[in-house]
């Protein structure tokens, strides 16, 4: 019985993130508009796209080779475990135990890979550009990534999430490393979603765009399950800050469906505060130069390492 | 029988194919016999190696042979460690002799592969067998030396006979070092059996340990003893350079764990603090000077470099916490070292396979004049692929299982009481995470060049896929990276008696933990499961594809590329190698390379061509390497002066001599009496 | 023995090195020639006297070789050498004439010094004559390298190969010396007959080393 | 059994040892014809090698002039089989000789007359029981060798004989002055006369002999005899010397004189080492030693010339082998007989592939020389295998007699070991920097088949080989008595 329920609560989750990234997605160009005193799409415009390029016909480049065709799902498949094994409304899901923080950061790793490849699939200058700028923002990106999770784990003893997420509820207390933590975690999320100041997703034909170039060639349902794949990553990236910093109203292991239905509420409330501060802080800063980009993920490494060392400062293992 | 018995059988016979070789090499079936052969004994000492590994009574596996040096003769053993090698080294040994049996028919001189490559084999053998000093040290110049051979093989090549000089000189500058560590262990009496070495403790366990850094670190490819590896490996037939990368290295890895873990008695705090940083070092230079280069081989060679440094990491690790007496961690990570020797044995094999494969196809090894290959050889590309997924530490393949425990290893290192070592251990864990995320975008490079977009000449626009011997090989060792990746576990079980005996601890056993994930730790510390991630992978993937093809419209129509509406899409404008490692180099190159650009742009209106230079410099090679040489080169002239003088400046050469002896003489006899 | 054997035997060596002297003063070809003439007089003279004073008749052998060969023909022999080559002007002397005799008085100390107190306990007689048998080897040596002339280096090589003798006649009941000195006659004919030989005019080697390198392939 | 057989026969193998040479010499002189003084030569070293291999199996009792001992019966079977092997190797080479003029049938017979006195007075110096006759064989040899460098009359040829000849006359001199002294100290205690200057008895008695004069004697005989042996600095003559003369006269020099000077210098050594008064001969063996290594492995790097690069090289070993028997003790002794050995069978082998291969190039110039392996596979991979040995590689001899050297030398003086392995080094990157050019790259100069007579080099190169892997229990035993002998 419970492990019936168990498996349903984790498949609900996996349809519950697959669900909720397009409608994230609108909600943040929603605020967008609205905080730049414009009418803005509908919040479920991202729905009615996906639908549309799925209804369309693909074009393929005559070159295209069997990589460019199943590279969409090998990335979609990806994203999707990796969003699916966060705690998102409870922790100890059946299978939270299968990847721990570093194998997610790792999966994502792979769907970035495979998104790079496909971008120099074709062979024109702006995969190229794309592909490559992609991997040179994640050479950055993801050692940052990884002393954030290395200051976190060092501080909860563990690299799973949901240990993570019940070690931040019971016992936190206010510290520096945290911080510092958190805002290199942001750092890394702005880069890793392709928003400003890193990137612009709303853009075409500007020379320096990044994760746009790289599906450029793409059209269709392919790049459908593309643009589902990075609606996911966002979610995901909030949903972590948010199973991390924010950890409260998480439902425990093998507890009742109400306990679940308030951590619903609450992934809900997450979801929608931080939607909206990323509409807020995109709005309010503009897009950096691609060679600054570099620094600005310096910062976040930096950020992640300062907060390693001081945990052993202010105290001693 | 006596395992140790039969390793030995197995490598005389190599060694007579190898005398044999010599006589049939101009046959044409000589390349076919030599091959097949070293095939069959290769996977006859695999089958020896696993069964000691993994058998329960593990039979003495001890003999001695009334060879070698005379009033110790030679002994040879396997124990756990020597068994695990001996797998590894056979087990590349029988993919190369595979891959070779179709490879090798495109060899122009067999005469000058055939011989040596048994050889070679037997060598390396050897080494992991041998149980005294001096077979030790004997076996371990004899793999130079045949390897030397196979590097120079195709010698008409001025590149590769200066690769083969540097090869060989580093290899005896290695190799001397060891001699002089094995000096310090065997004392003045000339103990140079293991046994008595472990008996009695080395004089200065501390220099040992950084005589062995160098003498194995070069032949491993420390930085910065490296720069041989990326000149010698590339320049060999492929299936040689698989070895060398693939499992000569090993065995050098193999040497310093048995010196520095089996017979220098127990270590000291500080040891680790001079291997961690090193081997962080190595990762970062390896990965990064591999994303320079547009040589196929040579940037395979660099990465080879890149995860001697992962390896040596957990080697360094495994010190630390021993020094301390923490035997668990130890373990844990030593596991998480010799797991990933076995996965890089893999997977840069089956890389350097690809290669070949590359190379016979094209006669190129140059990226730039490569591309579109994945429509020519689609299988070769396939297999590659796994090799680039599995090198770039992605789940779910073996890479990644292997530096998730090394990952995991580093996690424990607050436990470690020394600050030193508390501090150093996390920013080697960030090199770590650094080069492994360079990693995937060297090889998003690597790939992306070689086998995605349009040809670049027309050599690789009518390339035709390679052998089945060939592809046999490379998918083989695919599928073992597949599985070494999702059943990480048994892999971990397997060599928890080897870590037991050299650390006296063990990781906890894997195989009974429900859905085979793997747990170093505690299950609330962390977990990984290679398995479930991939079964999610595949399932969630199909889903997918599954769905958008039922709700999907089927419309496909093939057109020219859009590219943003710029037309005349010639080959020439797709990003080349160099271009897309250009943002990096303007990352870390200024600072690692001192790179420098240097833009022409012709002012309008001028016909000239827009040029841009790039100048790189290899500081290592320049800080340490010129300086060498050029000094020796300076003594040599001004003693040469001494080749030219008169007779009588000679004659008052001796007399200076003898009456400065004499005065000398004189002071001594004086002070005497 | 008695004394005066002693005396004469020691005032014959110390001779001998102070002939050796007058080989380094010397800047003439013939004027060397002749003092070399001196100075295998006194060597046989020398030899003789061990001869008698030890009763070893075949030292007389040696004593008549020196004689013979050495006062008598090879100075002949290189004095038309000197003339047929054409060679009879004045030997430079590397370092100058002063420095050089200082040098040698410094020598004949140190081997004053160093066999004194090496045969401390042999008889005295052995001990002074080999003490002046050491200068005399090192004096000779000294000449070769203090002489860019080929017959010189040879005359100077002779000195020292007179010393030997000395000390092997020194050397009390020393069996082979006659055969010793026969063999030194024979390498000393050698290099005699080399220089008339090979027409060496100035030095035992060519004046051009670059030609050398040239010709040995072993130019940078 | 063998020996109950030498009994019955008439046979006294020490005399035929000498004897053999010295009669072939008076009769190669006087017989004209190549082929049939050619194939003399072979027989008679073959023979004067046989006798030397009866010595093995009993030896005669000490005389008053010849005795044979552990120590120099080494030297005088190694020699002997060398001087056979070098016999057979001239055969060919002088053929060729012949064939382009460059030698004379008179200069031949003089050539072979010389070979065989020159065997003659190494066996006699090597057999010498007395201290005298030793000097006067060695001085012989030295005046045929010198003959022989010069052999070719060409100005190169006159100018290294000439330069061989001083210096060498020099040396010969300071090591008389030696003698004179080791007698002069034995006197007063042996008395005067003949047994003054005999081995057996001064190595009984030298522990009373005056340290002092012992001290004086060594460092006059380790000059003069260190001359012979081409220790820097007094290495002058040997370079020119090898490069000058015919290749088989190279092989001599370096693969049995430098030995024969080496046995000198070791017979003294081990009368020190038997005085404890007297200053260890250690210190002094060991500078000169590692001068040696040092200096010819930086001189390695600027040869043009093929012959005089491996003269150099044997330079590098020499001291390698002194500083060995400086360091002493069962090891270094051991390694340094070894070693020894090894360097005469790879050298000489060596000698006889360059021989052959500057006689088809018709150069001795490296610059001139490519690719060997392709133009001539045997003799190109026969001087691989060569350098191999000689820079100390598996899975050749020398590989486990530095082996020895270095570990011992490590253990006991640490800071020796710094330069003994540094100079290993800087030569070993000279050797394999000439070798990849010469052996290696595209062939260059005359492809024209060489008729080379392959059985020496092959032979000696084969036991080397066998050496490196597998030294026999009775050699090693011997070896041992040898190595403790010199203390």
């Amino acid at each position: 019985m419970v492990l019936i329920l168990q498996l349903i609560a984790q498949g609900a989750q996996m349809a519950l993130v697959l669900l909720l990234a397009p409608l994230l997605l609108g909600f943040t160009r929603k605020v967008k508009a609205r905080l730049l005193r414009r009418q803005g799409p509908p919040v479920l415009q991202p729905y009615r796209d996906l639908l549309r390029l799925i209804r369309k016909e693909v074009v393929l480049a005559h070159n295209a080779s069997w990589l460019f065709r199943s590279g969409p799902y090998l990335i979609f498949a990806a994203t999707w475990v990796a969003a699916a094994l966060i705690p998102t409304f409870a922790t100890d899901l059946y299978f939270s135990w299968t990847a721990d923080l570093i194998a997610i950061t790792a999966l994502l790793g792979s769907a970035r890979f495979f998104l790079a490849l496909v971008g120099m699939d074709v062979g024109t200058a702006f995969g190229g550009i794309g592909s490559s700028r992609e991997m040179m923002f994640a050479s950055l990106a993801e050692p940052g990534m990884i002393m954030i999770v290395f200051t976190v784990a060092l501080l909860a003893g563990s690299t799973q999430l949901s240990e993570v997420a019940e070690f931040m509820v019971t016992h936190v207390t206010l510290r520096v490393s945290l911080g510092l933590a958190l805002v290199g975690l942001i750092i890394v999320a702005l880069a890793e979603n392709a928003r400003i100041p890193v990137d612009n997703p709303a853009t075409h034909l500007e020379l320096t765009m990044v994760h746009e170039a790289m599906v450029l060639e793409y059209s269709g349902r392919h790049l459908a399950v593309l643009e589902l794949a990075s609606a996911l990553k966002l979610l995901l990236y909030i949903s972590l800050i948010a199973c991390i910093f924010f950890p409260w109203g998480l439902a425990p292991f093998g507890s009742g469906p109400a306990s679940y239905l308030i951590g619903l509420a609450s992934y809900l409330g997450k979801l929608t505060v931080g939607g909206f501060l990323l509409a807020l802080f995109e709005t309010s800063i503009a897009k950096m130069r691609v060679f600054r980009v570099p620094d600005f993920l310096g910062i976040a490494l930096m950020l992640g390492l300062l907060g390693m060392l001081l945990l052993f400062v202010s105290r001693s293992f | 029988m006596n395992p140790a018995a039969g390793t030995l059988w197995s490598v005389a016979a190599l060694l007579g194919l190898s005398v044999l070789a010599v006589a049939i090499a101009r046959r044409p079936a000589a390349t076919r016999i030599t091959y097949a052969v070293c095939l069959a004994i290769c996977i006859a000492v695999f089958i020896i190696a696993i069964a000691y590994l993994l058998g329960a009574d593990r039979p003495v596996a001890a003999l001695q042979l009334p060879v070698g040096l005379p009033w110790i003769g030679a002994h040879f053993r396997i124990d756990l460690l020597s068994a695990f090698f001996l797998a590894i080294v056979n087990l590349g040994g029988a993919a190369a002799s595979l891959y070779a049996l179709g490879y090798g028919e495109h060899e122009e001189s067999p005469g000058r592969v055939l011989p040596f490559y048994p050889a070679f084999l037997a060598g390396m053998n050897l080494v992991v067998l041998a149980d005294d000093a001096f077979t030790f040290l004997f076996a371990w110049e004899f793999m130079s030396l045949t390897s030397w051979a196979l590097v120079i093989a195709h010698h008409e090549d001025a590149e590769n006979r200066r690769a083969g000089y540097i090869y060989i000189v580093m290899a005896s500058f290695g190799t001397l070092a060891l001699l002089l560590a094995f000096g310090l262990l065997a004392g003045p009496s000339g103990s140079y059996a293991f046994a008595d070495m472990r008996a009695s403790s080395a004089a200065q366990p501390g220099l040992v340990l950084l005589l062995v850094l160098i003498g194995a670190g070069s032949k491993a490819g420390l930085v910065p003893l490296h720069v041989w590896l990326p000149l010698a490996h590339p320049a060999a037939p492929s299936h040689v350079s698989a070895l060398m990368s693939g499992v000569m290295t090993k065995v050098a890895v193999y040497g310093f764990i048995r010196i520095v873990f089996d017979l220098n008695g127990p270590p000291a705090w500080w040891w680790s603090v001079v291997v961690i940083p090193l081997a962080g070092a190595t990762c970062v230079l390896g990965v990064l000077s591999a994303l320079m280069q547009h040589d196929l081989k040579r940037l395979l060679a660099y990465h080879t470099v890149e995860n001697i440094g992962i390896i040596f990491i957990g080697l360094g690790l495994a010190l630390a916490f021993s020094a301390h007496g923490m035997a668990a961690p130890a373990a844990l990570a030593l596991t998480a070292s010799l797991f990933h020797v076995f996965n890089h044995s893999l997977f840069k094999s089956l890389l350097f396979f690809g290669a070949g494969a590359i190379l016979t196809a094209t006669h190129e090894r140059d990226m730039e004049h490569l591309g579109g290959l994945i429509h020519r050889m689609p299988l070769t590309a396939f297999t590659f692929l796994a090799g680039c997924v599995a090198i770039s530490a992605l789940p779910p393949l073996n890479g990644f299982a292997s530096e998730w425990l090394t990952f995991q290893a580093i996690l424990l290192s607050p436990i470690l009481p020394s600050w030193g070592l508390k501090l150093i251990v996390p920013a080697v864990g960030a090199m770590l995470a650094l080069s492994a995320a360079l990693a995937a975008g060297c090889f998003v490079k690597a790939f992306g060049v070689t086998f995605l977009g349009r040809a670049r000449s027309s050599q690789a626009a009518d390339a035709h896929e390679t052998d089945g011997a060939s592809l046999t090989a490379m998918f083989a060792f695919a599928v073992l990276c597949l599985l070494a990746g999702i059943l990480p576990g048994f892999i971990i079980d397997g060599l928890a008696p080897v870590t037991e005996a050299l650390v006296g601890g063990r990781m906890p056993v894997q195989a009974s933990i429900p859905w085979l994930s793997i747990v170093p730790v505690a299950e609330s510390r962390s977990s990984y499961n290679g398995l479930l991630v991939f079964i999610f992978i595949a399932i969630s993937a199909l889903l997918a594809a599954e769905a958008i093809h039922r709700l999907a419209s089927q419309a496909l129509r093939r057109g020219p590329a859009w590219d943003c509406g710029f037309p005349d899409l010639r080959p020439e404008t797709q990003y080349t190698a160099d271009s897309f490692a250009q943002p990096i180099r303007r990352v870390f190159g200024e600072m690692v390379f001192l790179a420098r650009e240097h833009v022409d742009m012709p002012p309008p209106g001028d016909a000239r061509p827009a040029r841009i230079a790039v100048t790189l410099r290899d500081l290592v090679w320049d800080s340490i390497y010129l300086p060498i040489a050029g000094g020796t080169a300076y003594v040599a002239d001004k003693l040469n002066y001494l080749q030219f003088l008169t007779i009588r400046q000679f004659l008052s050469v001796v007399f200076v001599a003898l009456v400065g002896l004499l005065v000398v003489l004189m002071f001594v006899m004086l002070v005497w009496s | 023995m008695d004394h005066t054997a002693i005396d004469v035997a020691h005032m014959l060596a110390g001779g001998m090195v102070l002939v050796s002297f007058m080989l380094l003063y010397q800047d003439r070809m013939f004027g060397l020639l002749n003092v070399f003439a001196l100075h295998a007089f006194v060597l046989s003279l020398s030899v003789a006297w061990q001869a008698y004073i030890q009763n070893a008749p075949h030292l007389f052998i040696t004593a008549f070789i020196a004689l013979v060969l050495k006062a008598i023909i090879i100075p002949v022999a290189l004095h038309r050498v000197v003339v047929r080559l054409g060679i009879h002007r004045t030997i430079e002397i590397i370092g100058g004439v002063g420095p050089t005799m200082l040098f040698g008085m410094g020598l004949v100390a140190l081997s004053m010094v160093v066999m004194l107190h090496a045969t401390a306990t042999a008889d005295p007689l052995a001990r002074e004559d080999l003490a002046f048998a050491l200068s005399v080897v090192l004096l000779g040596l000294l000449m070769m390298v203090t002489r860019r002339n080929a017959v010189s280096q040879i005359v100077g090589f002779m000195s020292l190969e007179n010393g030997l003798i000395l000390a092997a006649t020194g050397a009390k009941g020393m069996p082979l010396v006659v055969e010793i000195s026969v063999a030194f006659s024979v390498l000393v004919a050698f290099i005699v007959i080399g220089v008339f030989l090979f027409r060496i005019r100035e030095r035992f080697d060519t004046v051009d080393v670059e030609a050398l390198e040239e010709a040995r392939g072993e130019r940078l | 059994m063998i020996g109950a057989l030498l009994h019955r026969l008439p046979f006294e193998p020490v005399t035929a040892i000498l004897v053999i040479p010295a009669a072939s010499a008076i009769l190669l002189a006087l017989l004209p014809g190549y082929r049939l003084t050619a194939r003399l030569n072979v027989l008679a070293a073959f023979l004067t090698f046989l006798a030397a291999l009866s010595l093995l199996v009993e030896r005669p009792a000490p005389g008053g002039y010849l005795f044979v001992d552990d120590l120099n019966v080494v030297f005088v079977v190694l020699g002997t089989f060398v001087g056979f092997t070098t016999s057979a190797f001239s055969a060919s080479y002088i053929a060729h000789e012949l064939e382009i003029g460059r030698l004379t049938p008179a200069y031949l017979r003089f050539y072979h007359a010389m070979y065989q006195a020159l065997m003659f007075s190494m066996n006699l110096g090597l057999l010498a029981n007395n201290i005298g006759l030793m000097w006067v064989a060695i001085e012989l040899a030295t005046l045929t060798t010198v003959l022989m460098v010069g052999i070719y009359r060409t100005h190169q040829a006159l100018e290294a004989a000439w330069k061989y000849f001083i210096l060498g006359s020099v040396g010969i001199a300071l090591a008389l002055f030696g003698t004179i002294l080791v007698y002069m100290a034995a006197r007063p205690v042996i008395g005067e006369g003949h047994d003054a200057m005999v081995w057996t008895s001064l190595m009984e008695k030298s522990k009373d002999f005056s340290p002092d004069m012992l001290n004086l004697a060594f460092v006059f005989l380790m000059l003069g005899y260190g001359t012979k042996v081409g220790l820097a600095p007094l290495h002058a003559w040997l370079p020119d010397a090898h490069a000058e003369g015919p290749t088989p006269i190279s092989a001599v020099l370096s693969g049995l004189l430098l030995n024969v000077a080496l046995y000198a210098v070791l017979r003294f050594k081990m009368l020190l080492a038997a005085n404890t008064a007297a200053i260890a001969p250690g210190p002094l063996m060991v500078t000169l030693g590692l001068l040696s290594l040092i200096f010819a492995g930086f001189m390695l790097y600027r040869r043009r010339d093929i012959k005089r690069l491996f003269a150099y090289s044997s330079i590098e070993h020499m001291g390698l082998i002194t500083f060995a028997f400086g360091m002493g003790g069962p090891l270094a002794n051991f390694a340094g007989l070894l070693h020894m050995t090894m360097h005469s069978l790879t050298k000489s082998a060596i000698f006889f592939t360059v021989g052959h291969i500057s006689q088809v190039k018709g150069t001795q110039k490296m610059s001139e020389i490519r690719g060997l392996t392709v133009s001539h596979p045997l003799l190109g991979w026969g001087l691989v295998v060569g350098v191999v040995a000689i820079a100390g590689l598996p899975p050749l001899g020398i590989f486990m007699s530095e082996f020895l050297i270095v570990s011992s030398t490590f253990a006991r003086e640490p800071l020796l070991a710094l330069p003994l392995v540094f100079g290993i080094l800087i030569a070993l990157g000279a050797l394999f920097l000439r070798l990849s050019d010469v052996a290696f790259g595209k062939p260059t100069g005359s492809m024209a088949p060489v008729k080379a007579s392959r059985l020496p080099f092959i032979a000696h190169l084969a036991l080397v080989l066998a050496a490196g892997i597998y030294l026999p229990g009775p050699l090693v035993t011997w070896f041992q008595n040898v190595a403790r002998l010199l203390g």
